[in-house]
This record gives structure tokens, C-alpha cells and sequence, in this order.
């Protein structure tokens, strides 16, 4: 066992775990004031509730031998992993466990963004249950637990598919499904909770990007490098575009591209180096922004910008993979090393999952929708009033003397 | 005995107390509103930073003095000089006539209590 | 010229700024209070969540604007028509005559600083 | 019709506002501000801790109740008796008539309305 | 010299380091707005005075050689502790010196959850040093430091006699002393703080109960993977429990509910598995939930639920251990293993804490409440007005533009 | 490879990373509320405009080969930096880059402590990569490098020259320069962001100083515990003094202190040990206290003390370090050991680096002041109104209803 690599192992997977508060944060500033509690409770509880399924089923059916589809229960409960690590292993089998359990909370948290400040919150915890077993299981299996994706070769190294476009375009299922919002509003209710919540996500995402080497190796400290230099030169785009078109740089654009240029590095963090990911972080900024935009243009109320964010910066990750690749690092060439096909494979990857999270999601939602006491829409009334009172009987902040 | 109701611009607020103290104001309290005049209002960023819209209403302060009927041009002068920067949205002062002024600690109330 | 102090659910406040433009008012400012009525209140989780509690007070948005006396019904209209759900707790508007109006920027006095 | 304004101490809020209920009131509003009065005021740390200042405003609460006119002294009664500590910066009361109520759901005005 | 296994103790002791201001942040948000410095400080200055302690006589006290009862001053301002690794040590002796002194730090910290809203500021500081001495160093001596609970053989993983059961008896103690608030809240100030602060807890118990492997090792791991299904498992339980009973879920709720479930796995994040994690936390929610009913039921103002989620958290945890013990892991059966002989133990290690906890801190706070000059409570005026002017001269947060 | 201090090293550097969010909630919190995203913004854009600046030129320019003064421009663009670990290597070459981007980082934004309120975010923008160029690089080539500090055998650990005497001074100029405020506040905005702020820092600084041993070794160990001693003795000391000058102990002294002693550290961390760091700690508390006082009747308006806390704190500790160095750790003896030499050394690389990025920093600033379209402050009208809504657009926090 090698005692580094499982100190690193741990040390990512505690900053994997911080990611999802920090997106509660992130979230949470962005919505109006009546709404905060209940949109960083939407993150807070994909912990609670994704734990105990991933623990129960949800490891075995990533993770299980299983077919190209879908992994198996010969894990349930996590029966049969060793507790200690066997003679010639890297770090003990649990890590596995534990370190892509964190990806599997934050996964339905990211979704939540398109559909906070109306969703109804008791539908959403089943729906947290369906959607890890039905959808992010499969998928995880497909790249990482050996299924159609990782066969092909596709070059996805910390879950840009797996994380990213699959919620990416799941918010988009989710946003037309729930529908717009009565009356959103015009500015986040609290700035320093957006910047504090993208600062904790960005350091989170060393963990999830440099933790997905599995080791405390080159690949780990490479990853971390792009990491930083693709979230930095994204935010920077994403603030000098914005400081251009409207004579100001705000906060909340510059902590979204940061989190845009993340996003796409995820895949290509193992494949690419710096002077790619500043290319990458550039074209994370530049599309992303441009994204919302057009996305904002389709009516579609994704409340916080779930699929300009992570659906299209996850494709533009994805194909980026395909074009930047450096062949010392991922063994094989990308686009800019004169081949083509890497780029294809990526593609059909991404379209793959597009295709199925979209549908599945969709297919979730509207059976959701229609059993009766469930539905996915909080009462006219509740919304109105806002949903941290009545769905939670808090208030964000409460400062009258009554109290 | 009259009630002073003063809207001007927050960054004035310390300005003003100190003015009407100078006017022999001797007491007086104040908050934070949301004011919406002729004034275009603040330009703010939405969405993820590709637009500014233009706020109409902005953040002004509220400040509230009860003072007898003889002050009202002293007050009045001292409040305009302290916020007064010639631009659109300086604030507005409203004068309503009120028929007590009770003070809690002693319970005395009339013009002596203000 | 008369002060009306419209109390109405904070959710309703865009509905009422823009039926009070429209209604020809040239101004006004809002705040949150915390209100109290017939209204029941809003049911606070309290401790660790093991019991609700019916909150007696709840948010409410003040709206204060100052009109000459001829757009009474017409403001007030213009309130109801934007605030009202039907419910218990949809507030009240209350009118004061006020004694005189200054604008900060200009020192006009009167009707013609509203 | 008589608006009373109670400036108080703000941990008294939830003694005023049983007081008031108790003597027959049917609603208010409150909320915090910043008062400034005889009161010394509180003393604040400044900088890093090597001075502290007296900043000469005060958080109070001022709560706004509309009575109709034969209830005054008990509401003024209700609201001393629970607010007064007898320590400078108890607060005022002010009493203004007004001309009007409506209440929005209904839209009946008057008396009845309050 | 193992670099991995100082590696991890390292991080392990920075997120135990940040459970305190975490604490702070989870504390602060539960009071009202004009006590939320105050309360935030108790937890910051218990930084600042126990390192103090710590290093000068507190460890000495704890691991020095001594008796069965507590250690010695032969270590006293550090002196005799190498600097330098020798050859065989898995790591640096300050290591321990580090990783202990963020335990002796969260402990008092932890107690100030009783008596917050209307402490002594002053007192509190001198009751910080002599707390710290005369319960704290000792108790740890008991369990790691060679003392009776440890001949005992009684299980103790990551301190939950040391740390919880310990700090919750005393918070009765403090409780009881300093009388009940002139008029405590109806809700708390800030809810995203509760949140924030039970995050940064959650994070920092992944270094508490992992570190407590004392190597990056499968221990670590395995403590690391019950830690996050017991907090996970323990939330969701609360939060649940609330809603059928009130048919709401508050983040404050499940916030509590996840720090119960990280206190009961604590002792035993070194003996169970994954399956007895579930259970543990499972009992934490239910358990912990009704004893934050009967305790208000009492009258007594333990403001924040020290007691309940800490004190009866910690003994259910203490118990369990006992009975879901893996042999596999602790060496030892449990009594679902079918031997009650460590369940006694257990018990014995819990109600000793208790006893000696409870009885000296009361005998601590009994003194300081009659020193002239000193006393355990704020005046009455300043209690009115709030802590943070009337302490600190300062406000949590001020916005009026005359600033 | 060593993959326990290639995991250590990938930790510090993601801790380091983030102090620069927590320095920006420290200072936000700080200012007043209508400048708190304008504050926050300072830090949060100085991790993308120099993590770009560094990978293209900053780090060759600091450690490339170059002379005595500065690098060169061999590994622009990283050019020829190898992504594996050679043998022999303890961790991958680009551990240093990372590692050290991230003090670069934050050096800039400590300077911004000085400015706030008033500057003009757009010239604030060019002056961070004109300064990361011009002087930060060239200092940190100085100290390690391989310049001319180095050469002399001075001490500097963690980088007290490099970072606090440098960002210290620049703040004097920025001061300087900018001017005062038209109507500076009375009392901080957010007292919690402050502890915050603190908080993230002093748990970063674990990352600073122990990751500045470059190794998961003793030398780490020793200066976590030192790190967190010194820190905690200032911040005591701090809260004491103020205890006793006015009566109240605030939350932002000892925060504030806290830093100082972080601060003072920094330099000694390999250095000293932890009865040495109490000395420091206490020293720093002190001295710095006293220096905010005399600086704020120069009436230079350097808002939030930078040169108080990071310039005077980090001339003592560097002083300090040639003082309370213990041979056995840093190889030679300080005064206390009997030689006066190395207090000698230590005194002309603090002078040295006072000199030029005093002098350095002024010209850069003069110039940017006099370039049309440029200039140093923002307008009246936009001061008084408060620079989150004149330059970002934004307000800090909103709650009315017609949000
Ligand atoms: N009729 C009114 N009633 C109440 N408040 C008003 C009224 N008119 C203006 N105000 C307040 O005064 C502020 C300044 O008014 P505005 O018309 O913008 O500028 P000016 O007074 O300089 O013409 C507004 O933001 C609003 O808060
Ligand atoms: N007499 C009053 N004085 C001041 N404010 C009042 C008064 N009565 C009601 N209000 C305000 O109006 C709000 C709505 O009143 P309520 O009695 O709950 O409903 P409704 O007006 O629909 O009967 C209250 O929350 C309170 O803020
Ligand atoms: N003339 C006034 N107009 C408006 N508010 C007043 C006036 N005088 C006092 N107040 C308010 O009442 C509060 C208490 O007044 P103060 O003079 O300090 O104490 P006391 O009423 O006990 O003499 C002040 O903080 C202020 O908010």
C-alpha cells in the first residue's frame, strides 16, 4: 500500500466532499433572499440522501462487473469489499468508495439550479433517489466501471460526462418540466455567499480533478496545475467580456466563468497541459458566456444557468479533450497533434449522455409530476411567500428585536 | 409640534445629524428604504454579467424628527444644506402636523416631551 | 397633500410600483417591516425541529407615498387593484394630511415638490 | 383616527407587542432603526481595537399602530408600561390623526377598517 | 519515517483546526443577531488560549508518563519532545503535540453551546484555562494517554468520551450554574451560518475520525467512510422525523441531526463498518431528536443542545461501539458479535466521564460564580441589549450609511 | 518520487490557494457594506489575473536562471518544465509552480488592504500584472531564487520578505498615492466575514509555512505547530491589550492579531521552535498593535492596516528569526544563541526588500495615476455611493421584495 497516494486519496476526497456545500453557497447567493434556505437545502441534502444510496446500492450498480450498461448488486451494502488493503494494492478498496461517492452527491445538487425557488421539496428527495440509481449509476458505469464509453476510449478523466453534461442537460429536462418561475428576480440576493461558495467549489475541484489520478503522482500535480489555470483564465474571459459589453465586471460573472472554466477542464485534466488549458478556460469563457445569453433568449427558465454552465461547458470540455490532448500525457494525439479521432470518440460520448440523461430525466420528472401528492410545483401561494418559510419554516436571516 | 420626514441620499446620514444637532434637533431617528422618484436609478448587472438594467428604485435614508412648530425653517434649511448635491434624486422633506408627543421614561408628554 | 402609508405582502411590491406610475405617482419608498393583524401568522420551525410555532408577526412591505389631495381615490385604487389577494393579511393603507412638501435639490416648496 | 409611533428599546418588542394586544389593538407594524436622542449611545470598538467611540446612535424599534381615537390612552398606557426601563433612551411616542384607513382586502374604509 | 502517513496528519490536523471556526459559525448562526460575535468568539479564543495551554502544560498533563489518573509536567513547555523523527517513528513526535492540541481546542469550545447568550466574557477565559487542565488533560490521559479507561480496554476511536460525552456533562454543569436566559429566541439569526458551520464541522470530522488512525492507512479509510454514512444517515433521519411531525424539514434540523450522527460514530470510527455506520447514525437521529424534546421538557436553558446532541450523542456512540463492534477491525466482538463484555466497558468509560466531568466542571463554575469581581453572568442590561455591543463593541453587521 | 510528499505538497498548495477567498472576506468584512463586493473582487480577480501572468512569465522570471536580481525568460509559457518526476526527483518539478503561483497569488491582494474604498477596479487590473512582474517576481528570485538575499544566507522560510515586507511597503506607497478616503466608516460591515476571513487564513497559513518545508518531513511538523502557536499568542495578546486599554475584547483585534502573528511567523517557521513562536507570537501581537496606533496618527489613510500588521509584522519576524533561531533546526544560531550575525543578515534583506518595493511600487503607481483613462481613484460620486454598484453592478446583499 502506498501510504502517500492513500493520504492524497483522502485528502481529495475530503475536498470533493466541500464541493457541495460551497455549491449550496453558490446557489444560495444567487436566488432571492425568501428563497436561500431552501436552495442551499437542495445541495445539503444530496449529501444525506446520496450517501445512503450509494452505500446501498448505488457503489455495486457503477461500479458491479455487470454488462456495458450498467454495473450489477453483487455490492450491495458493500458487501465483499475488503476492509484492508490486499498486497500490491495502491491504497484500500474503500477509497474507491469513498472518493466517488463525493461525485455522486454533488451530481443531482448541480441540477438543482434550474429549478430552485418553485421545485417542490419532498418530490425532490424521491427524486434524488431515482435519479442516482436510474441515471448517474449507468452513466458512471459507462466511462469509469467499464461500460460502453471507457471501451470506445474516450479520454474522460475526472467526469466531464459523468458530472457535468449529464446534470447539464438533466436541468434542462428538469427547468422545462417544472416550468418558469411566477416572478424571478432581478439581482442574487447576496453577493459574498456567490464568491464564497465558487471559491470553495474551485478548491473542491482540486480534489476532484488532481484526485482523479487515483495517485499522488505527475498526473495528480499536472492536474491541479490546469485545474487552476483554465478556472482562472475563464473567469478573467468571462469578466473582461462582460466588462466590455457592459462597462462593468461583476462578481457574480467572474466566479460563473471560473466555475465554467472548471467545468471544462474536468475531462481534459489528465490530457492536456497548461498552455492548453488556457486555451480550454479561454474557450470555457467566451462559449459559456455566450450560452446564457442565447439560452436566456429560449424562454427556458434554468434558473441559474445550469446547462450554459455545465451542459455546454462539459461538451466544449469534452471535445476540447479531442483537440488538445498531448499524447505524453493521455498516449494519444488530439486534434492539434494531427489526429481526428479521439475528437470523434469524444463526441459520440457526449452525445450518448445527452441522449439518455435527457430522456431518462425527462421520463422521471413527468411520472413524478403526475402521482398524485407528489408533482414537482410548489402551491402559487408558497412561492409567492417564498419556499424557506413554507417549506422549511425558516427565515435566511430573521434580525427584529421579537425574536 | 411637527413631524419632520427627511429622504435623501444614504452617504449623507452623518452630514444631516450633525447639522441638526447644530439646529438644536433633540433627537431624531432614521433607516434604510428603497426610493424610486424622478431619479433613472442604479444601473446593476444581471443575469451572469451580459446586461445592466437600470434599477429604478434606489437605496435612500429615511430620517424622522419631531420638533416644535418654530424650528421647522431651521430644520428644514439644516436638512437641505447637509444633502443637497444639485442632482436628480437629492430627496424630498414632508412636514405633517402631530398632536402628541408622549416620552416613555417619564411620561410626559406635550412639547416638553420631544 | 396627503401621506399614504400602504401596508401590503412584500411579493406584491413591483405589482404596486407599477400600478402607482401609472396611476401618475411621481414618487415614493418602500421598506420591510415585520406586521402584525388578524393574519395567523407565519408557522417557524422552532428548536430543532421538533415543534412548529405559529409566528404571530409577518413580513410586510411599507409603501409611503405623498400625493396631492385630487389622486386620492385613484392611488389608492391603483394600491388595492396591485395588492390584494383576497386573503387575511393583504394590509391596509392608511392617509395622512401633511403640511408641506420640500424638495432637497431645488428647495421648492408645496404641491410642486411631490 | 390616531397613528401612534413608538420608538423603544428593541428587546422590548415582544412585551409591546402583548401589551398592545392586551389593551384592544388590532394591528401593527415594526421595525428596526437607528435612533439618536439624549442618550449617550453605545460604545463601539473602533479601528483594531485600541479606542472605543460612543456612537451617539442606538438600534431601536419603532412600531406603528392606527387606533381610533378613544383607545389612545390605553395604547399609550400599554406601550409605556411595557418598554419603560427608567434609564435614559426609553424612547418617545408620537400621535398623529389621520384622515383615512382602507384595508386592502375588503376595501372598506373607515373606522372599520383598522 | 513515513511521508505519507505525516503527510495525512498534517491535513488531518488542519480540518480538525477548522472545526472550531466551523463551531463558531454553527453556534453564532443559532443565537440571535445581537449575540453573534459574542458567540462566534467563544469559540475563536478557545483557539488562541488553549494552544497557549496546550503546549506550555496540557499535553504534559495528558501524555505525560504519570499515574492512571492523569500524566506529569515532565513535558511541560514542550521540553524532551524530539524535533526530528527517529529512526522507526511512523512520524514526527510533534505530530501528536499537533493533532491532540486541535481536540483540546473544539472541546471547551463545544460547551459554550450551553451557556451562550448571557456568559461572562471574562470569566469565560479564566474558566477556558482551568477547564482545559483540570478536566480536559486529565480525561484524555484516561483513554490515550495510559489511564484507567484505556487499561480497561474500553473502545475510544476518536475521543467520544474524551470529547463529547465530556463537553456535554459540562455544559449541564454550565447550564444549571449560569441560569436560564432572560428571554431566549424564537429562530435563529442566520441559517446559512448553521449550515456553513455544520459543513466545515462535517469536513473537519473527516480529519478528526481518519486522523485518529493516526496513519494513512485502511483504518483511516474505513474511519473516513463510516464518518460521512453516520452524519449522512443521522441528518436525514432528523430531518425526516421533523417532517412527519411537523411536516416541515429545516436545514437547522437536519444540520443538528448530521452533527449527532458525527458524534455518535467518533468512538466507534475505528470499529465499525459501513453497515453499523447506518445503524449508528440511524440511532443517532432518532435518539438525539427525542432528547432535545425531553431535555426542554426539564426547564433547564442548555441554549444550543450541548447535552442532547453532544452528551447522549456521545453515549449512544459510546454504547454502540460495543455493540457493533467488527472484530475484523477492533479485535474484539461486540455484542452483535454476541459478547456483552465490551458493551460493559463501554458504559463504565462513559459514566466515569460523566461522573468526573460533570462534578468538577460544576465545582469549576461554583467557585468562579463567587470570586468577587468575576461571577458567571453578563448584567441584565447588557444581556437585554445583546453580547456584541455590550462585550465586544461591536455588531455582527451594520449598514446604515452614517457608518 | 515521494508520493506522502507529493501529497502533502498538492495539499499545501490547494490550502494556500485558499487564503486569497479568505483575505477577501477578511477585508470585505472590514470595509463598509456598500464596498464589500468591490473588496471581495480585489482578491477574488488577483487568482485569475496572476495565475495567467504566472504560468506565461512570473515563475521563470523568478526562478529561472537569469542573475543575482531576476530570472529570465527560459520557461516561458512553462516551456521545458517536465510533467514527470525524474528519478531522484521528490516530487514533480511542477509542484513548484503551483506551489508557488499560489503565493503570488496572494501577495497582490494583500496590498489591496491599503486601497480599498477608493481605487479604480480598471487600473487595479493592469497594476496587478505590472507589479506581479516588476517586483514580485524579482523578489521572490531574490530569496529563492537564487538572488542575492539567498546569496547572503538569509533566512525567510515561509517568505516574510517575499510576501509581507513586500506586499507591506507597496501598501505605504498605495496609501500614499491614492489618498485618503472622502468619509471613511466607523465600524466594520460584517464582523462574521472578518472571522471568517481570519479563520480561512490562519488555516491556509498551515499549508504557507509547513508546505514551505517542501517536504512531508519534520521541518513541516515543526512549523505547523509554531504556525498555530505564534498565531495564537498574537491573537491573545492582541484581544489582552485591547482588554485592557478599553475594556472590551473585540473579534476583530484578535482576528487581526492573529494575522499579525501569522505574519511574524512566516519567516521563522523552520527556524524556531514552539517556545520560540510564543515569543514571536507575543511579540507580534504586541509591536503590531501598537504600530496601527502610531500609523493612524501619521494620518496616512492605509484603510485597513497593512503596513501595520504585514510590513511591521513581518520586519519583526524576520528580525525575530535571526533572533529565536534554534541551530538544530535552521543550522545556525540566533542572538539568543550568541551570534548577533545572522540578525545582521536578516536586517539587510528586510531593508533591502523595503527599498525596492517601496520605491518600485510608488513609480508603477505615478505613472498609472498620470496615464489618460487610467488614474488611481474612482469618482467622488461613485465613492459616495458606494463602488459595488458603481463598478460591479452589484449590492452585497439584497432583500426587498421587489427583487
Ligand atoms: N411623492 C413622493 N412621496 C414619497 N417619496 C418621494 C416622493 N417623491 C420622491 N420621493 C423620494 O425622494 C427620492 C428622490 O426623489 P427624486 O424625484 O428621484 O429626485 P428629486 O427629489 O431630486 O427630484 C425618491 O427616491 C423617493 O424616495
Ligand atoms: N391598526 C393597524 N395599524 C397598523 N398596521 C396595521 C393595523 N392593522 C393591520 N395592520 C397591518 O396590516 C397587515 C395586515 O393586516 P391583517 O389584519 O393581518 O389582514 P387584513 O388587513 O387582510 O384584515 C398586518 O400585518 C399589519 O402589518
Ligand atoms: N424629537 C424626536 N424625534 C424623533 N425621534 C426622537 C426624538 N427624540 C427622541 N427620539 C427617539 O427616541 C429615542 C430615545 O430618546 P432619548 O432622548 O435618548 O431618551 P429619552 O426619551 O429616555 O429621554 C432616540 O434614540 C430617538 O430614536
Amino acid at each position: 500500500m502506498d501510504s502517500g497516494t492513500t493520504a492524497w486519496m483522502l485528502t481529495a476526497s475530503a475536498l470533493v466532499f466541500f464541493m457541495t456545500p460551497g455549491l449550496a453557497f453558490f446557489y444560495g447567493g444567487l436566488v432571492r433572499a425568501k428563497n436561500l434556505v431552501n436552495t442551499i437545502m437542495y445541495s445539503f441534502i444530496s449529501i444525506c440522501v446520496v450517501s445512503i444510496v450509494w452505500v446501498l446500492w448505488g457503489y455495486s450498480l457503477a461500479f458491479g462487473e455487470g454488462n456495458n450498461f450498467v454495473g450489477d448488486f453483487s455490492m450491495v451494502g458493500l458487501n465483499g469489499i475488503a476492509l484492508f488493503a490486499a498486497e500490491g494494492d495502491a491504497y484500500p478498496p474503500l477509497v474507491d468508495v469513498i472518493f466517488q461517492m463525493m461525485f455522486a452527491i454533488i451530481t443531482p445538487a448541480l441540477i438543482t439550479g434550474a429549478l430552485v425557488e418553485r421545485f417542490k421539496f419532498s418530490t425532490y428527495l424521491i427524486f434524488l433517489v431515482i435519479w442516482s440509481t436510474v441515471i448517474y449509476s449507468p452513466v458512471t458505469h459507462w466511462v469509469w466501471g467499464g461500460g460502453w464509453i471507457s471501451d470506445m476510449g474516450a479520454l474522460d478523466f475526472a467526469g466531464g460526462t459523468v458530472i457535468h453534461i449529464n446534470a447539464g442537460i438533466a436541468a434542462v429536462a428538469a427547468a422545462m418540466l417544472v416550468g418558469k418561475r411566477r416572478n424571478p428576480g432581478l439581482q442574487p440576493n447576496n453577493v459574498p455567499y456567490v464568491v464564497l461558495g465558487a471559491a470553495i467549489l474551485w478548491l473542491g475541484w482540486f480534489g476532484f480533478n488532481a484526485g482523479s489520478a487515483l495517485a499522488a503522482d505527475s498526473y495528480a500535480v499536472n492536474a491541479f496545475l490546469v485545474t487552476n489555470v483554465a478556472a482562472a483564465t475563464a473567469g478573467l474571459t468571462w469578466g473582461l467580456i462582460s466588462m466590455i459589453k457592459t462597462g462593468k465586471m461583476g462578481a457574480v460573472g467572474v466566479a460563473t466563468g471560473a466555475v465554467a472554466g472548471l467545468v471544462a477542464i474536468t475531462p481534459a485534466a489528465g490530457a492536456v497541459d497548461a498552455m492548453g488549458a488556457l486555451a480550454i478556460g479561454f474557450g470555457a469563457g467566451l462559449i459559456c458566456f455566450f450560452a446564457v445569453e442565447l439560452i436566456h433568449k429560449t424562454g427556458m427558465d434554468d434558473a441559474l444557468d445550469v446547462f450554459a454552465v455545465h451542459g455546454i461547458g462539459g461538451i466544449w470540455g469534452c471535445l476540447a479533450t479531442g483537440i488538445f490532448t498531448v499524447s505524453a500525457l493521455a498516449g494519444v494525439d488530439g486534434l492539434l497533434g494531427g489526429s481526428a479521432k479521439q475528437l470523434g470518440i469524444q463526441a459520440i460520448s457526449a452525445f450518448g449522455t445527452l441522449a439518455y440523461s435527457g430522456i431518462a430525466t425527462f421520463i422521471i420528472l413527468f411520472i413524478l409530476d403526475k402521482i398524485p401528492g407528489l408533482g414537482l410545483r410548489e402551491s402559487e401561494a408558497d412561492e409567492d411567500q417564498g419556499l424557506d418559510l413554507a417549506t422549511h419554516g425558516e427565515q435566511g436571516s430573521v434580525n427584529d428585536g421579537a425574536n | 409640534m411637527l413631524k419632520i420626514e427627511a429622504i435623501f441620499r444614504p452617504e449623507r446620514v452623518s452630514a444631516v445629524a450633525e447639522s441638526l444637532l447644530a439646529a438644536g434637533v433633540t433627537g431624531f431617528h432614521y433607516q434604510n428604504v428603497t426610493g424610486q422618484g424622478q431619479q433613472k436609478g442604479v444601473e446593476v448587472v444581471t443575469g451572469r454579467g451580459g446586461q445592466t438594467t437600470t434599477r429604478s428604485a434606489s437605496s435612500k435614508t429615511l430620517l424622522v424628527t419631531v420638533i416644535s412648530n418654530d424650528k421647522k425653517d431651521a430644520v428644514v434649511e439644516a436638512i437641505v444644506s447637509a444633502s443637497r448635491t444639485g442632482e436628480i434624486g437629492d430627496g424630498k422633506i414632508f412636514v405633517t402636523e402631530i398632536s402628541d408627543t408622549i416620552r416613555v421614561r417619564t411620561g410626559e408628554a406635550g412639547e416638553s416631551a420631544i
